[in-house]
């Protein structure tokens, strides 16, 4: 539909802005922005076709710093404005980033029906677990108890989980990652731009100002091989040192339990395989939160249907309209003539 | 009075009636707004002027026999010019007592019912809260009534057909319509044709229908209590020649927003969430695919307008309606339209208020908030209908200013204009028009920034996704000049302030000078109308004229800017008086604007205005100009 | 907190306003207004202790016609007006009825958030799968394809669906009742008044006049024991004419399926028992949509957690706030004499 | 003009200085924030009146060293009463080259800067811009420059304490505190206190800290530059007797809405939503639990402002708080709460809009939104505080109207009085309030209807949930008078909204009447203004009447309804100039009201007024009108 220049490959700098990047020292905002750009770069994205639009808050400063187009919204609002701009130019390749409370607070809703309708996006759910640019607050991910200026006595609330909330809302295309391990981040991100319909992904970031180390348990270093799980489809799921352990039913319930292979009998066959477009599978998956099972990273979830936007443009399709079939409109029907 | 006083024979013609006005009325199952429509098509047909209201329930559908299932359609049509619906019924068609109960306070004295006697049954009045028979007790004697049992005169009629009762009685309407177009002289041909496309197929039920009209029809002629029925000769009006058809402000909506977009070159896509009375348009414009227009129904208005926000962004003409609760959730979101500078197109079909009010009733109460209702200095060009198709010509100019100046545009338009139909000489799209420049997207451009405006119009640059050489970034903060890039410099933030106002003001310019649509160009009053009661002042002025009053009507559709020299043209008047629909917004906007000291005529009964109050209100401002 | 009249007991009569009901003449929100003044009589609710709150819509009427303290706000908003309502009395009863229009459109995120903090609220979704009041557009829970004004060519959406929406919202209670089985929904009703926390119902309710029959294949007498299980606690799911089917999960599939009782060798032992705190077998339970299994009814999950205005109120505490206990605040901290 | 030709010498006593303009800028992580309080607190106990300013960065925690990353927190106190944060500062601290390149426009001619030389390194330097050191370069001959390396003065002051480098260097700006606090003669005895109390458990940290404080203290009295070094004594004001703290305008509303309840004997229920610069408010008020305030912190705008009116629904004092952006999403519900009668008070920390705009600077630019932004005709009351201890006031103010006429209010302050903080003379709250009636709530009412209205007031009663015999249904839907059942009435509906109407311009007769709060009763020149241009306004009108010329001031804290007795006041003086952070909001809003001809003084820049710009807008007038 827009005619690009010839192609020549573009690096990752290719896809940075001239605008000096502001978020505090240590943020876990700049790996995932140095993700996103090498991703860019990998998949031969044009920055003339690729737009990045945004909400309000730290995690929606990020299209100031792609070299693409950019549209920095409103808070909550981001994945309407991008359903304006798909229905506008299918062809568009549309990143969404927004915070937890971007977009889980004030935003979910547009969320929800963006995931359900499918529109051919992928969103970026930088989740800190708190509101940072309005200073700490706590935000709807926050765990209960959290003190923070807003909830002196610790927050009393249930949080939200993005990934649960998203398979609820029917969304096709559901993933995790995090702003340590960016080459995995790149990978899932690949597959998320891949998959055709709406691809959400959950993306663990820390914010070191106001909620530094909420995710510490899950991504330190020390930790990580035991608390997370890397999942592949076809691939048993496995994961640990030396990926030792692995996840099973347990036998006769609906739950899974984490074993270590070569205890208790345990064999490697006892793994389960992951299948990506299992839904109840990925409801399981997504319900780990730790400590006794891995918290499940990578696609968790992936079966296609037919994306909102490109159904619209089917049915539209090439209309030629033109002042005279407009005129014949309008003549249509019941008239009569005077004079 | 417009209406009512003239069904009086005209003393020129003394045969024939200037104008008349007939409400058919009666439950929401018993088809009165077809029966309407259908009358109005045979009326146009016949060469009358019209106005046409659609009163429906705010009930989905009420208990049959209740007065809030009433639902009731108007019909003012003549020999000259009809502007409004008129003031008084002069014909009133009542299928049941809830009917008779809800619509009497409009009939004139005098004036006729034609009751369905059938219908009046102990149930149906009790239902209605009458405790006796109207029809029988005396308490109409103010009025002419005509009882007939048209449910038994149907069943009569359609005996023969092979359908059933149920079936049988729901052609009660074809029989009333049959009756009264042969009242005012129109013949059943319209509507036969109509019948036969409508009913294609199911020819039992088409021989039945057809069978209760041409028996409403014979009736009239044969009946023996025809000597009582009244024969109305409404002669042709004398209306300029072209092609008609009959159109409602929704359609003219639609119509005229797709012709802008045409003119233009541009796709539509038109997002909105459902409300009455907006909806209607939502409703048109699904169907206008093959005209490059994309309807999207969003989960609310926030969404809508953002969606449409999303797609002028990627260079269609966004555009998004809805009514008063709706446009106020839009509010921030037009915020960032105009920080953005995108082009907009904002649809406001006002209702009854505050809060969910009286959808279903009219108002023009918006105003406050189209002109001022957003945070911060957040200036957007305001415009409105004064007639249904007059909306077409106002969606034009809403589009035109949108893509021109790079701003968002509110379209107001209410409950009333909405629904009323009035025939329309069909345009030619091609010749009637000056076509505006094509699409201002910008493609190719040697050092481009986002911020960098037409030397003239003050408007930024339209550069859309996927244009190669053109990335750019924007959004809410403040931008700096030129480039866009976020900026909180003092002096910028004010310079920046002072672009967005200069350029709206700027429209003043571009636009057509007020003019004075009827009456004097200087005097004693001028009445000073906005949006949906042209109709009712047009014809009072017109009254008033013609008894030898210099009054003069002037009507806005530039809100904001106004046009430039509106505060002239109201010098040369002593008085200026100003209708409205609403506690008062025209006129103290016009204060600010103008400093002007007016009259304000405030109606908020969810009803127009009628000819009389408007008449009586400048009577009483001349009389107090005499005693000067 | 509020002192109540001496208890008489009340019967469903003395819970109709003298307001006439102004649906159209066949809605199936008059066999609900009925259940529901049913249940309030069975369960004994005092009048001035409950309260019905709506947004806008045909279902959200409902307020006026219930002599309790009603409240009839705006498109949306009723989760969020009841939520205000609960902080500052948590001990009213408090119903809250809503459309699909209403619930899952535009007032999805508060619903969201109402489920999420688990506000003690019994939640009754309307779901005739069309917007009613406004004439008939399609919703979010209306089926793809479905010919409306606003989709003349066909819903083109993937629709909402309602309970796995409420799941992955995080919700503790959640239940599906119909327009038809009066006494069932009352029982469900019930159940939900008397679980602590936010209650989900789904009320499966025929708009006769915008989408007659949607529920057709469900709801109609001559399909309902096959199209249709209700669930009870710690029973086998069984369902058809003479209880003959039931569910089990598909030998070594995370799936169910439908079997017949001495057919294929299936026994009454292979039928599963419901247990209603098994989340994942709710998620299972709630995909059910037919026509391969049948649509599940009555609770479907319920795993009581604390509820979010009681713990405020728990913090909260009696305070005796005084003027003098103020001044002492304001008086606190840095001061310093003049004069 | 303020602040800057004060702290020339004054003729009278040539040693004191009549006010002082004090600076402290530097990185977000040098602690320029808690260095302004402290010296802030000592100020204030030397019995200085003063005001003071924090400016944040907008980015949370901008790259140690650049210019968007600089803190500052300016003072201006002295021995009179302080209206303004100062024009020009006197005094200027600066950490680092972002710290001085951003400020140093701010500084008068011949003012004085103190930097830390040590942090002027190339790297440094490069990052805020400076290709040469301007402490060496000559470019800052205007100023008089006192460079010292804080850095290893700090350093060696703490060399014996057990911290790490990094923790040393943390002390820094105690050191610079400790040098300036002896600048202007106040000892170190208020932030010693603090500091242990701060520190209490943490003797390593605490040893440092005060060793910083007074080495700096110390180097001023012997270091061997100290010749260079200025004394300055700004003698104690002369303020009225009382005990005294420091308010910033957040604390204040959130105290003055505590107060509120309090006197009306009702909880309150605080529903918002975070947003800069409102949030504060929520965060004062979170802690306020034992004064039965409930906090909730709502997923969006529209469900807080729909859960306070929840909670007034269900009998407590239901308020919500936001920004410009944020007010706008509630809009749709305050028509609700207007519709339904309840008490409600809506606070708005304006912001420089449209859109998300500058967040972090001020502005008054939504009184239009306030007045008139709402679908319908929909008044409320419109409220708006003028100083950070007057936010008490107002707010008090808020909750009566709020439940005394069962309405929302809606009550404006703006970023700079949320941050900007007062000595305040802690009131006696029983003896120094008018108390108002207790709790409206209605228990016992034979021939309850929700919609019977007070004969005075118009109120309606406040009957709640829980309240045998009470039960009633209400709703947005247009209510019948009296029972408040659903009416589609025409007469009912203008009825009700001229009821709606009268019941807010009754409040009228309910407030105090306007006052001029300084300058003569009547003259050539008022001085118009609202809300915080309260402190320019009055300073400049002070120093206008000292030098002999007649200006008077008048401040409105009623924007709607307006004083009754404003018109008349306004018609004693030749011209009203009215000054204003927005695109002339009041000006065109008071030409609506009272036809009032005016001349605006517009500034749209994030910052608030300086005093020199109203004293020659001021000036400007004054001589135009000479000519005459
Ligand atoms: C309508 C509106 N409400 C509130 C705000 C204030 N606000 C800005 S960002 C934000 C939340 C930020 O949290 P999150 O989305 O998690 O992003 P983060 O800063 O943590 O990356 C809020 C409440 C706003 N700008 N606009
Ligand atoms: C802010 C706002 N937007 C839109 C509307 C119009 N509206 C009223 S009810 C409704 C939807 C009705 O559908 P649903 O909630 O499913 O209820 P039903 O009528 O089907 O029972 C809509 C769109 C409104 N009243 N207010
Ligand atoms: S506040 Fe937190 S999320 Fe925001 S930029 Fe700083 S570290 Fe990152
Ligand atoms: S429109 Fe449908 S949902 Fe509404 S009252 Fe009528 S039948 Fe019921
Ligand atoms: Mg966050
Ligand atoms: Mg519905």
């Amino acid at each position: 539909m827009n005619e690009t220049s010839p192609m020549k490959p573009l690096g990752p700098k290719d896809f940075a802005t001239d605008q000096d990047v502001r978020w505090c020292p240590g943020c876990g905002d700049y790996a995932i922005l140095k993700g996103v750009q090498k991703t860019l770069a990998d998949i031969g994205a044009r920055p003339e076709n690729t737009v990045f639009i945004s909400g309000i808050g730290c995690a929606a400063r990020f299209p100031y710093y792609m070299k693409t187009y950019g549209f920095h919204t409103i808070h909550g609002r981001a994945a309407a404005v991008a359903t304006g701009v798909k229905l506008a130019n299918p062809d568009l390749d549309l990143w969404i980033v927004g915070g937890d409370g971007d977009s889980l607070s004030i935003g979910a809703n547009h969320l929800f029906h963006l995931l359900r309708r499918n529109v051919d996006v992928q969103y970026l759910l930088f989740n800190n677990e708190i509101y940072g640019l309005t200073k700490g607050q706590y935000s709807p991910t926050s765990r209960a108890g959290l003190r923070t200026p807003s909830s002196p006595a610790g927050a009393m609330e249930q949080p939200a989980h993005a990934i649960p909330f998203a398979l609820g809302a029917g969304a096709r295309f559901v993933a995790r990652g995090g702003d340590v391990r960016i080459k995995e981040l790149s990978e899932t991100l690949k597959r998320a731009h891949a998959h055709k319909g709406a691809s959400f992904v959950e993306i663990l970031q820390n914010c070191i100002v106001y909620n530094d180390g909420a995710f510490g348990h899950i991504m330190d270093k020390d930790k990580a091989d035991d608390a997370q799980i890397h999942l592949e489809n076809g691939q048993p799921m496995r994961f640990g040192r030396e990926a030792k352990k692995g996840l099973r039913l347990k036998p006769g319930k609906l739950q899974l339990e984490a074993v270590t292979i070569g205890e208790n009998g345990v064999t490697e066959a006892d793994i389960l395989i992951h299948d990506e477009t299992d839904r109840v599978m990925a409801g399981m998956l997504a319900a780990m939160e730790g400590p006794d099972l891995p918290v499940a990273m990578g696609v968790i979830y992936c079966a296609p249907t037919a994306a909102f936007d490109q159904q619209i443009a089917d049915v539209m399709g090439r209309r030629n309209p033109s002042i005279k079939k407009l005129q014949n409109l309008i003549e249509a029907g019941h008239t009569w003539t005077v004079g | 009075m417009d209406g009512s006083s003239n069904t009086v024979p005209n003393p020129d013609h003394s045969d024939a009636l200037e104008s008349a006005v007939v409400r058919f009325a009666g439950d929401s199952g018993d088809g009165m707004q077809l029966t309407g429509g259908q009358f109005t098509l045979a009326t146009a047909v016949a060469g009358n002027d019209l106005a046409t209201f659609p009163d429906f329930p705010a009930e989905i559908r009420a208990p049959v026999g209740t007065t809030y299932g009433v639902s009731a359609f108007q019909i003012h049509f003549g020999a000259r010019k009809i502007r409004t619906i008129g003031d008084m019924v002069d014909v009133l068609v009542v299928m049941n007592p809830a009917a008779l109960i809800t619509n009497l306070n409009d009939l004139r004295r005098g004036g006729l019912i034609i009751a369905d006697a059938g219908s009046f049954t102990d149930r149906n009045l009790r239902k209605a809260g009458y405790e006796a028979n109207p029809l029988e007790d005396g308490s109409l004697d103010a009025y002419r009534i005509i009882p007939l049992d048209i449910q038994k005169l149907t069943q009569d009629a359609v005996a023969d057909c092979n359908i059933s009762n149920k079936e049988a009685l729901r052609t009660k309407n074809l029989w009333s319509l049959g009756l009264v177009l042969w009242m005012f002289e129109r013949d059943t041909g319209t509507t036969l044709r109509w019948l036969e496309e409508k009913f294609a197929g199911k020819a039992d039920i088409l021989a039945a229908n057809k069978a209760a009209l041409k028996a409403g029809h014979a009736f009239g002629e044969t009946a023996e209590i025809s000597a009582e029925l009244p024969l109305y000769h409404v002669p042709p009006a004398d209306i300029p020649p072209g092609l008609y058809r009959n159109i409602t402000g929704a359609e003219a909506l639609a119509w005229g927003l797709t012709a802008g977009c045409r003119m233009a070159d541009l796709g539509m896509t038109f997002c909105s969430y459902p409300i009455t009375p907006a909806s209607q348009l939502l409703h048109v414009l699904s169907k206008m695919r093959d005209h490059d227009v994309l309807t999207f129904q969003a989960e609310d208005e926030i969404a809508a307008a953002c969606a449409a926000i999303g797609a002028s962004y990627a260079g269609k003409m966004g555009v998004t309606s809805s009514s008063g609760p709706g446009i106020a959730l839009k509010t921030e979101a037009l915020g960032l339209a105009i920080a953005t500078e995108l082009p907009l197109v904002v649809v406001n079909a006002q209702r009854g208020g505050p809060s969910t009010g009286l959808p279903t009733k009219t108002e023009q109460s918006d105003l406050f908030q189209a002109v001022f209702g957003r945070n911060s200095d957040a200036p957007m060009p305001v415009l409105a209908a004064r007639t249904a198709s007059d909306c077409f010509d106002v969606a034009i100019e809403a589009v035109r200013l949108a893509t021109k100046y790079m701003t968002p545009v509110m379209l107001l338009t209410d409950g009333y204009l909405q629904n009323a139909s009035e025939p329309w000489r069909i345009p030619d799209l091609e010749k009637d028009y000056e076509h505006f420049a094509k699409e201002r997207i910008v493609t190719e451009v040697t050092d481009f920034h986002p911020y960098d405006r037409d030397g003239e119009t003050l408007a930024r640059p339209w550069a859309v996704p996927g244009t190669p050489g053109l990335m750019h970034r924007i959004g809410g903060i403040e931008r700096a000049d030129v480039t866009g890039n976020i900026s909180y410099d003092p002096d910028n933030h004010q310079k920046m302030t002072d672009f967005r106002r200069n350029k709206i003001l700027g429209i003043a310019d571009d636009i057509a000078p007020q003019e004075i649509c009827r009456g004097p160009e200087q005097g004693v009053l001028a009445i000073l109308g906005w949006g949906s009661t042209f109709g009712p002042i047009h014809r009072a002025v017109g009254n008033m004229n013609e008894t030898g009053l210099a009054v003069s009507h002037i009507h806005l559709r530039h809100i904001w800017p106004l046009p430039a020299n509106l505060a002239d043209i109201l010098d040369r008047f002593d008085h200026v008086l100003i209708p409205e629909m609403n506690d008062g917004q025209l006129f103290k906007f016009l204060r600010a604007e103008l400093l002007l000291e007016a009259t304000s005529l405030r109606k908020v009964t969810g009803k127009p205005f009628k000819v009389h109050e408007i008449e009586t209100a400048a009577a009483a401002l001349l009389e107090g100009s005499d005693d000067e």
